[in-house]
């Protein structure tokens, strides 16, 4: 009896438990039915690695590299990189520009279609720009669409959606009114936060973009199965206006977040493509079947110059001298790592054609004797006998802490300096360097259009990006005139003028500028990845 | 017996409470917030996104509204992954991690107890040592060293199995092998000292006097005694198996829960931690409270009604 | 006989085992012991004598009656003068291997009592006492340095009864002092508890559940069932007349070693088992197993009476 | 009378962290058909490791039968593969321990202990078995046995396990049934019981028993013969008469004089001083020797030989040699 | 002459007439051989470590241990290298004569580095082990010798304990505190003391109704005394077992929260960060960057279990006899 019992009640907290976990998996169960369409897709299929559920294919709300890498190739905004990295046509067949530079006016292509069939219309970018710029949607990309006129008003919550500058002046002709004449604008709607959303689709399904069943492409891929956490399948999408182009007949993403895993599984062939892990580099990096690719962006340290000794720029500057970039580029990142002597990455050309690092060159140099010499200058200047103790920070992360001891080593060698390490999880790293909390701090950034403004005014007196405590009037100028200044040659002056006080002041100093560095299967061809901008499979194929 | 049970929920509702209630404090502690960028965001945008989440209101009220959305099971969207429920990772996640570590217990204690039998019935034998010297790799390796030694070795070099993921059976050894190993030697070590103990019973000469085979003595009457004590650690190893998962689900790139788990605290997706924990807890629970079950079923003389006596 | 030194009065003792269960331990015990006398108290295990013997200590609490030592209820004493009486009276155990602590020398173990007590101002008083007594119970002065578990029980059992003795008490609780040991070892216990009891003149309290042994030690006896005292009388009389069916039986089921006399014993075997204390029987808690239960036992609980001179019983059959 | 068990020279040996224990030192007795013959020693002499090598239930190691002969209706089973000793143990030979509460396997029913002996050395049915089991519970005396076979032994006292141990034990009608010390750990009135049952079955069955035990009481009703147990040795064997009225050992004297007598009247006891030797060592001669009150030279030189006073009574004591005879006639004198 | 005799009665029977009759003559009296007591005088302590001595393979398990201590002392002072002296061009140098254990990815002295880990490893072990055996002491030894209702409480909240995510307490913990030697070791104890905690109440619970617990009671001796005196002393040997259990386990939730990222404050590496860090050298095949880690940590393991099993047969107390 008392036995019975006890088997009763063991059931029936396994079957209460199977009972939840049966109604939560309902959903997964649809899912995999889809998932096993996918191995009926037959032909050229791309095997990559996303390394984790992208946050989100609402292009307002998924704005990180796990999303965009996908969302790049569902989906297709007014403009598309090239394989020159500059912005092409896409959706938008042609457009004008207005002679103050100020209002541009896009014609959308007639074989511009979604997925499901609908045309793509002026009012799908409307639609989604909206979107992005209502505060209610809570986009973390809303301020990329400040250079629309009314854009920051609206975000702000101060001006309404009425007045963005932004009309569909006909079905298939989108009239955009910005700010300031911006003359990278082009490049800046390559970004997936402006791709377009088909409205009535949204209007219908605010959740359309959740699941692989309600989401509408216009890219080159169309979402055949997602199962989160774990795979998506993209095919060709056969409504795209460029469909000819597409040359694979679909990719596969898992998401692997271990880059041993995901090195391991490319070596077993399963993937096509993969990182190399740091401690690999030797061996892979120069093989024939390795791309790498610049990426517009640096990792710098911070100094906090409302913290001792840090208010004093010539100890700054002996810190930043005293680092050796190149070796931490050749030694402790590997993978072709470009240590970096500027803080504007290379690729950025002026309009007549030179690279703005060549024209300002090399200005931040390892200089070990001269550090030294800083530094006794520095502390005389504070009346220092000894430094005060300096911690320097990083967030959590295996390379981050590689870097760190590296340049704790070389301070500890170049001028003698003994610093302390310190890291801190991302979210409170992220708080305390924005509340100033920090003494020198590791960080990092990366373009999101191309052009050096984009980085530059970070440092600008109250920018969100600054956190260094370091204001400059006329560093603050500079910058609103390269915003402003409609005469492209003045602006990219004021731009030049900028980067060297930074040089001067050096409130930061920085370490090296990004690539993308993978290995690709034999017969893997055509990936695109841009300095600035995202993964484009388009024209990729596979032997 | 339905009385214990009653009381035993309610003791396990009680202790959820605490822990949800101890979970809370912890989170509203941590600094961070789920909305901190790189970029930064608008303050409007901001507040919008607060008030969206409740997080302006009092800590209060924000306990009281995780309270009810545990009470009704639903804990809402994620903050990262707005269009995804917390419901809707648990109900994916948990099957495959629930999978795993329910496969993993089971390989861990097959193999531990025949491991420890043998150990214990040739006692201070050369198979005894072997099986202990084994065990006790088993337990000196960590997970994640030998699962990435596991992938390189059979999965790469060797090709006898797939690299990650978890799709089909064969997908499964690797992990499952990586995640078994500490908990069977666990096992093992347990099983042979308690087998030692229970063949110097006197039931054990009993049967003995009674001319059974050395097997049907194994089997009948000294296992389900021996076993006795793996069952009493069950519920350690299992939250020990638990925890083990992340590791493994990240490795081998398991698309469990456990990174919900860890990532949720990253983020600060205050509904995803909350919906994992309770979940965690009310699983790991539960699961105690079978063992217990099971222990009574094990052992006849536990009576689940009443503790203790003379 | 000599005064009263010990006086328990209806004495109860109950153990809460879940909220709805009590083992009724000790129910409703009475009993006196004389100053210099050897009060025997016997039953089966399990029947509450070793409770009896504890709560007297105040090792336990009584759930109800009253202890008087000398007159003093003991369980209402203040803690000072607890701690006191804790001279006075000592309690010898039953079990030698589990009553010394493994991990002290002889010398420890003796010697406690003394120091909690603060008995002597320097140790080497304390040692020569211990030396004395070790001698005192037949053991040297040597063996204080070993520890107990390189004795045999019967030695053992003698270092706890010089750990009793170490405080010099006049009343000595001993609880199943004998039962753990082997049979010629036994002797020699009753043997050295008698010298000393006459040396001293010490009052024992003497629990056991083998009669034949209590009978060997004892002034007066009293036999237990199931918490309860069913019958008290001088060792002599017990042996003679006893009263209660009981007894009787517990008497007749005792062998003797002497096959002439056993092979002509009438043996009255009790049938049945013991009831639980958790739920005893209703009114004579005997009566499942008596042979003459009578309609009113099961309604009435017969009184612990006096039937003759210093002869107590409860029983129906007597009243 | 037919001789159903003898034993000769047994040697047993206990290997531990302290040293080598010689727990059985040379032991020689017999047991004839349908009798009882009770083994007595105080713990420790080795009286239980004795009755287990019978039986070759001695855990080797740490245990070894080093030395010795048990002869079993003719056949010496020392000489026994375990598979061998498998078919006797429980058919032929059962056994009973000491302790009711630890014999029975805490997980199983009752039921399925019981028949399991049956099952395994006979091929019967379960209904067969079943029938049989309950047949073997109420020759023990259990009620309600068709109810009690499906409980758990936690469910069962003291006195009640000790009858289904026997039960066991019986159940498949051996013609040797060893008891070690089955009254121990019970109270006296269930004691009785039990010992009221072993006659019972011996009546019904006609099972020889060996009774251990160190309770003089418990023999003199039941057992015929009477060997008693020091050190590891046999040191007096007889008929319960030779051993009750013409004990001849000092130990065997001490041993009666140390027990109280409820039928007697006496002021004291008469222990035997001291404490069994240690068997780690133990000591040449007769291991008797310093305890015993008529201790000689000789004892602790040289051990006794065994002396017959009649055909059933042996005593191995140097008392029994003329010339002690003489010191104490001497002794007496003075 | 004499040894003739000496118990060979059953072998070849003694003719009595052999033996001469000067023996039949009563033996003297000797009161204290007949207490003598045979066994060699040993305490506790000295006899458990008579029988661990016996034990091979945990006496193996203890050298070792001590090896490592004296290395993880002075190895760090002897070797020309400095712990976290960085030689970048002299990275992933395979174990040669000048670096015993080769070189890391900084170019640093592996040799150094794990003996430097190894004081990390070991501290954090033995701290976290000294935590968990004092608040497991005291816990533990109150709730089993209060019992009852005080018992009761302080059991359901272990179960609370054990029912709260592990992960989660330690992920906060780091995040609220910063990655430090505390912070790990707090995040090692906030649970581990729990197991502690069991053993010593499952032990006082036994203990305190021994009788000679009762027999100290019985004269009137103080509680302090009795846990000082009678408990503590009688607990210590499973608890010790126990310690020598989570030595190595605290050792190695450290690697394993090393490998989630919370390991000890850089430059310094405990054994665990250092496995970490090196895990991809499973693929490169810089294996010693690897290998010597996992090795200390494994072997470390492996010593304190066997020494834990050792210890466990040479303390228990059913082996004396």
């Amino acid at each position: 009896m008392k036995k019975g019992l006890v088997y009763l009640v063991g059931f029936l907290v396994l079957f209460a438990l199977a009972a939840c976990t049966a109604k939560e998996s309902a959903g997964t169960e649809e899912e995999n039915g889809a998932a096993n369409e996918k191995e009926a897709v037959e032909g050229k299929i791309l095997q990559l690695n996303n390394g984790e559920e992208p946050t989100s294919f609402d292009p307002a709300i998924g704005f990180d590299n796990v999303s965009w890498n996908a969302l790049n190739n569902l989906l297709e905004g007014l403009t598309r990189l090239g394989e020159d990295h500059t912005p092409q046509p896409a959706v938008a067949e042609e457009w004008e520009i207005s002679e103050d530079g100020t209002t541009y006016t896009f014609h959308l292509r007639e074989d511009a279609n979604w997925s499901n069939g609908d045309t793509v219309v002026a009012e799908d970018f409307i639609y989604a720009w909206k979107r992005l710029l209502n505060p209610e949607t809570g986009s973390s990309a809303g301020f990329l669409g400040y250079f629309i006129k009314g854009g920051e008003a609206f975000n702000s919550g101060e001006g309404s959606a009425d007045d963005l500058g932004i009309t569909a002046v006909d079905e298939k002709t989108l009239k955009v009114e910005l700010e300031n004449p911006t003359g990278f604008f082009l490049h800046v709607l390559t970004n997936p936060a402006f791709f377009p959303v088909n409205h009535k689709v949204a209007e219908e399904n605010p959740e359309w973009h959740a699941e692989a069943d309600s989401f509408v492409a216009n890219g080159p891929f169309k979402l055949e199965s997602w199962k989160h956490d774990n795979e998506m399948m993209f095919t060709k999408n056969e409504e795209y206006w460029d469909v000819d182009s597409v040359r694979l007949d679909g990719v596969h993403w898992v998401m692997v977040n271990d880059i041993n895993t995901e090195y391991q599984m490319f070596e077993r062939g399963e993937l096509d493509s993969a990182e190399i892990p740091a401690e690999l580099s030797d061996q892979v990096i120069d093989g024939d079947n390795v791309q790498i690719v610049d990426q517009g962006g640096l990792e710098f340290y911070r100094f906090n110059v409302t913290e001792e000794p840090f208010q004093n720029a010539n100890i700054r500057k002996a810190f930043a001298l005293a680092v050796d970039q190149e070796n931490i580029a050749e030694y402790v990142v590997k993978n072709k790592a470009k240590p970096a002597h500027g803080f504007v990455s290379p690729g950025f050309t002026n309009p007549s054609g030179e690279d703005f690092r060549d024209v300002n060159g090399e200005i931040v140099s390892f200089d070990p004797e001269e550090a030294k010499k800083l530094l006794e200058e520095g502390m005389q200047e504070e009346g220092y006998e000894e430094l005060p103790r300096v911690t320097l920070s990083y967030n959590t992360d295996n390379v981050n802490k590689d870097v760190a001891e590296t340049i704790q080593g070389m301070l500890s060698e170049n001028i003698g300096v003994d610093v302390e390490l310190e890291n801190t999880e991302w979210n409170v790293f992220l708080e305390d360097q924005k509340a100033l909390k920090h003494q020198l701090s590791r960080s990092s950034f990366l373009y999101d259009y191309a052009d050096p403004v984009n980085f530059l005014e970070s440092f600008i007196t109250g920018s969100y990006m600054n956190r260094t405590g370091w204001s400059n009037e006329t560093y603050d100028e500079l910058i609103a005139n390269a915003k402003s200044e409609a005469d492209e040659v003045k602006r990219w002056e004021y731009m030049y003028e900028a980067e060297k006080m930074l040089a001067e002041e050096m409130p930061l100093f920085p370490i090296r500028y990004y690539n993308q560095v993978e290995v690709l299967q034999e017969g893997v061809t055509n990936i695109l990845r841009h300095p600035v901008g995202y993964l484009d499979l388009k024209y990729a194929d596979k032997q | 017996m339905l009385r214990y049970v009653g009381k035993r929920l309610l003791m396990m509702l009680l202790t959820l409470w605490v822990i949800v209630s101890l979970t809370f404090v912890l989170m509203v502690t941590i600094p961070g917030s789920p909305f901190n960028s790189e970029r930064g965001t608008n303050e409007a945008v901001q507040s919008n996104l607060e008030a969206h989440y409740n997080l302006d209101e009092p800590y209060i009220v924000q306990y009281v509204l995780y309270l009810k959305s545990i009470a009704t099971f639903d804990f809402g969207p994620s903050i990262k992954q707005p269009s995804q429920t917390v419901n809707d990772m648990l109900g994916r996640g948990f099957p495959i991690s629930f999978e795993l570590g329910i496969i993993t217990i089971i390989v861990a204690v097959i193999s531990g107890v025949t491991l420890g039998v043998f150990a214990a019935l040739k006692h201070n034998q050369i198979i005894d040592y072997l099986a202990m010297g084994f065990a006790v790799l088993g337990i000196s390796i960590p997970n994640f060293v030998l699962a990435t030694l596991l992938i390189q070795q059979l999965a790469v070099n060797l090709e006898w199995f797939p690299v990650a993921r978890w799709l089909s059976p064969t997908h499964m050894i690797l992990p499952i092998t990586a995640l078994a190993t500490g908990p069977m030697a666990i096992i093992a070590r347990l099983t042979r000292s308690t087998m030692l103990e229970v063949l110097t019973q006197d039931y054990i000469k009993m049967a003995r006097a009674k001319g059974l085979a050395p097997w049907k003595i194994i089997c009948k009457h000294a296992l389900k005694n021996a076993l006795m004590p793996v069952v009493t650690i069950m519920g350690t190893l299992l939250a020990g198996i638990l925890t083990g998962t992340f590791v493994i689900e990240k490795i081998f790139a398991v698309p469990g829960m456990g990174k919900y788990f860890v990532e949720s605290i990253n983020q600060r997706d205050y509904p995803v931690i909350m919906g994992t924990t309770v979940f965690y807890s009310a699983f790991l629970i539960i699961m105690l409270f079978l063992v217990d079950i099971a222990y009574g079923i094990l052992d006849p003389r536990i009576k689940l009604h009443k503790k203790g006596g003379k | 006989m000599g005064k009263v030194i010990l006086e328990v009065n209806r004495l109860q003792k109950f153990f809460e085992i879940s909220r709805n269960q009590t083992l009724q331990a000790v129910n409703d015990v009475s009993f006196q012991i004389s100053q210099g006398e050897t009060f025997g108290l016997v039953g089966e295990s399990g029947c509450g004598k070793s409770t009896i013997g504890r709560t007297i200590l105040g090792l336990y609490d009584k759930t109800a009656g009253e202890v008087l030592y000398d007159g003093k209820d003991i369980h209402a004493l203040k803690e000072n003068e607890k701690f006191q009486l804790h001279r006075k009276m000592q309690m010898i155990f039953q079990d030698p291997y589990a009553s010394l602590n493994p991990r002290s020398t002889v010398q420890e173990i003796i010697s406690e009592p003394m120091e909690v007590h603060h008995i002597y101002r320097h140790k080497h008083e304390i040692k020569e006492r211990v030396y004395h007594l070790l001698e005192e119970v037949g053991l040297q002065r040597e063996h204080a340095n070993r520890y107990p578990h390189e004795f045999s029980g019967g030695q053992r059992q003698r270092i706890g009864i010089a750990r009793a003795l170490a405080l010099e008490p006049d009343f000595i609780i001993a609880d199943e002092p004998i039962s753990a040991l082997d049979v010629s070892v036994q002797a020699q216990i009753v043997n050295l508890l008698k010298e000393i009891q006459r040396e001293k003149g010490l009052t024992f309290l003497f629990i056991a559940h083998d009669l034949s042994m209590v009978k060997q030690i004892s002034d007066r006896i009293g036999v237990m069932y199931l918490g309860n005292l069913v019958e008290l009388t001088q060792a002599e009389a017990l042996y003679e007349r006893p009263l209660h069916p009981y007894t009787k039986a517990l008497l007749s089921a005792i062998p003797i070693p002497d096959p002439v006399v056993e092979e002509k014993r009438e043996r009255i075997i009790l049938q049945g088992e013991l009831p639980s204390p958790i739920s005893p029987p209703s009114g004579c808690v005997f009566r499942t197993r008596c042979p003459r239960a009578m309609n009113i036992c099961e309604q009435q609980k017969p009184p612990f009476q006096e039937i003759e001179p210093g002869h107590y019983v409860a029983c129906h059959l007597y009243h | 009378m037919e001789t159903l068990l003898e034993v000769r020279d047994l040697h047993v040996t206990f290997s531990t962290y302290g040293g080598t224990v010689k727990a059985v030192r040379g032991v020689y007795f017999h047991l004839n058909k349908g009798e009882t013959l009770a083994i007595v020693g105080e713990s420790g002499c080795g009286k239980s490791v004795t009755s287990q090598a019978i039986m070759r239930l001695i855990p080797e190691p740490p245990g070894k039968i080093t030395k010795g002969e048990v002869i079993f209706k003719g056949k010496d089973l020392a000489s026994y593969t375990e598979k061998q000793m498998r078919a006797i143990r429980g058919v032929d030979i059962s056994m009973i321990f000491q302790d009711p509460m630890t014999a029975l396997n805490p997980t199983l029913t009752i039921g399925t202990q019981l028949m399991e002996g049956l099952r395994e050395h006979q091929a019967v049915s379960g209904e067969e078995a079943k029938i049989k089991a309950l047949e073997m519970m109420h020759l023990v005396g259990i009620p309600n046995p068709k109810e009690r076979l499906k409980q758990y032994p936690h469910h069962f006292s003291g006195g009640m396990r000790q009858r289904i141990v026997i039960a066991m034990a019986l159940i498949c009608e051996p013609e040797l049934l060893i008891a070690d010390e089955p009254t121990t750990a019970l109270d006296v009135t269930i004691q009785a019981q039990i010992l009221e049952l072993f006659g019972h079955i011996q009546a019904t069955t006609g099972v020889s028993i060996i009774l251990i035990t160190h309770d003089l009481g418990v023999v003199a009703k039941i057992a015929d013969r009477i060997a008693v147990m020091y050190a590891g040795k046999i040191i007096e064997t007889g008929t319960k008469h030779d051993i009750f009225y013409d004990a001849q050992h000092p130990y065997t004297k001490g041993l009666l004089n140390s027990v109280p007598r409820l039928d007697l009247k006496e002021e004291r006891l008469t222990p035997i001083d001291g404490t069994p030797p240690d068997l780690f060592s133990p000591p040449r001669g007769c291991p008797f020797t310093p305890r015993c009150p008529l201790a000689m030279e000789v004892c602790g030189k040289v051990y006794p030989v065994t002396t017959e006073r009649s055909r059933s009574h042996h005593v191995d004591c140097w008392l029994q040699d003329e010339r002690a005879q003489q010191l104490l006639a001497r002794t007496a004198n003075q | 002459m004499k040894t003739k005799w000496v118990d060979q009665a059953r072998q070849e029977p003694v003719q009595a007439s052999e033996v001469p009759d000067a023996w039949f003559v009563w033996k003297k009296q000797d009161k204290a051989a007949l207490e003598a007591v045979s066994r060699p005088s040993l305490s506790y302590w000295k006899d458990a470590w008579r029988r661990l001595v016996q034990n091979k393979l945990a006496m193996t398990g203890f050298v070792f241990l001590v090896l490592l201590t004296i290395f993880a002392i002075f190895a760090p002072i002897l070797s020309p290298y400095e712990v976290n002296k960085q030689d970048l061009p002299n990275q992933y140098q395979p174990p040669s004569q000048e670096h015993w254990f080769g070189t890391d990815n900084g170019g640093r002295d592996v040799f150094t580095r794990t003996w430097y880990g190894a004081r990390i490893s070991l501290f954090v072990g033995l701290m976290a082990a000294l935590i968990d055996f004092t608040i497991g002491i005291i816990y533990g030894g109150l709730s089993g010798y209060k019992g009852g209702r005080t018992d009761h409480i302080m059991m359901r909240i272990i179960e609370v304990l054990y029912g709260l995510p592990y992960l989660l307490v330690v992920i906060l913990l780091l995040v609220v505190l910063g990655p430090s030697l505390g912070t790990i070791i707090l995040a090692l104890t906030v649970t581990g003391w729990v197991g502690m905690a069991r053993i010593v109440r499952g032990q006082v619970l036994q203990i305190k109704n021994y009788e000679f617990v009762l027999a100290s009671k019985s004269f009137g001796t103080k509680t302090s005394r009795i846990i000082r005196k009678n408990l503590l002393p009688n607990t210590m040997g499973p608890i010790i077992v126990q310690m020598t259990l989570t030595v190595p386990s605290a050792i190695f939730a450290e690697a394993f929260l090393s490998f989630l990222g919370l390991g000890i404050q850089a430059p310094f590496a405990s054994w665990g960060v250092m496995a970490n860090d090196s895990l991809g050298s499973i693929l490169s095949g810089h294996w010693w960057t690897l290998f010597f880690p996992a090795f200390f940590i494994s072997f470390t393991m492996f010593a304190f279990n066997v020494l834990g099993d050792g210890l466990q047969d040479a303390l228990d107390p059913k082996l004396r006899k």
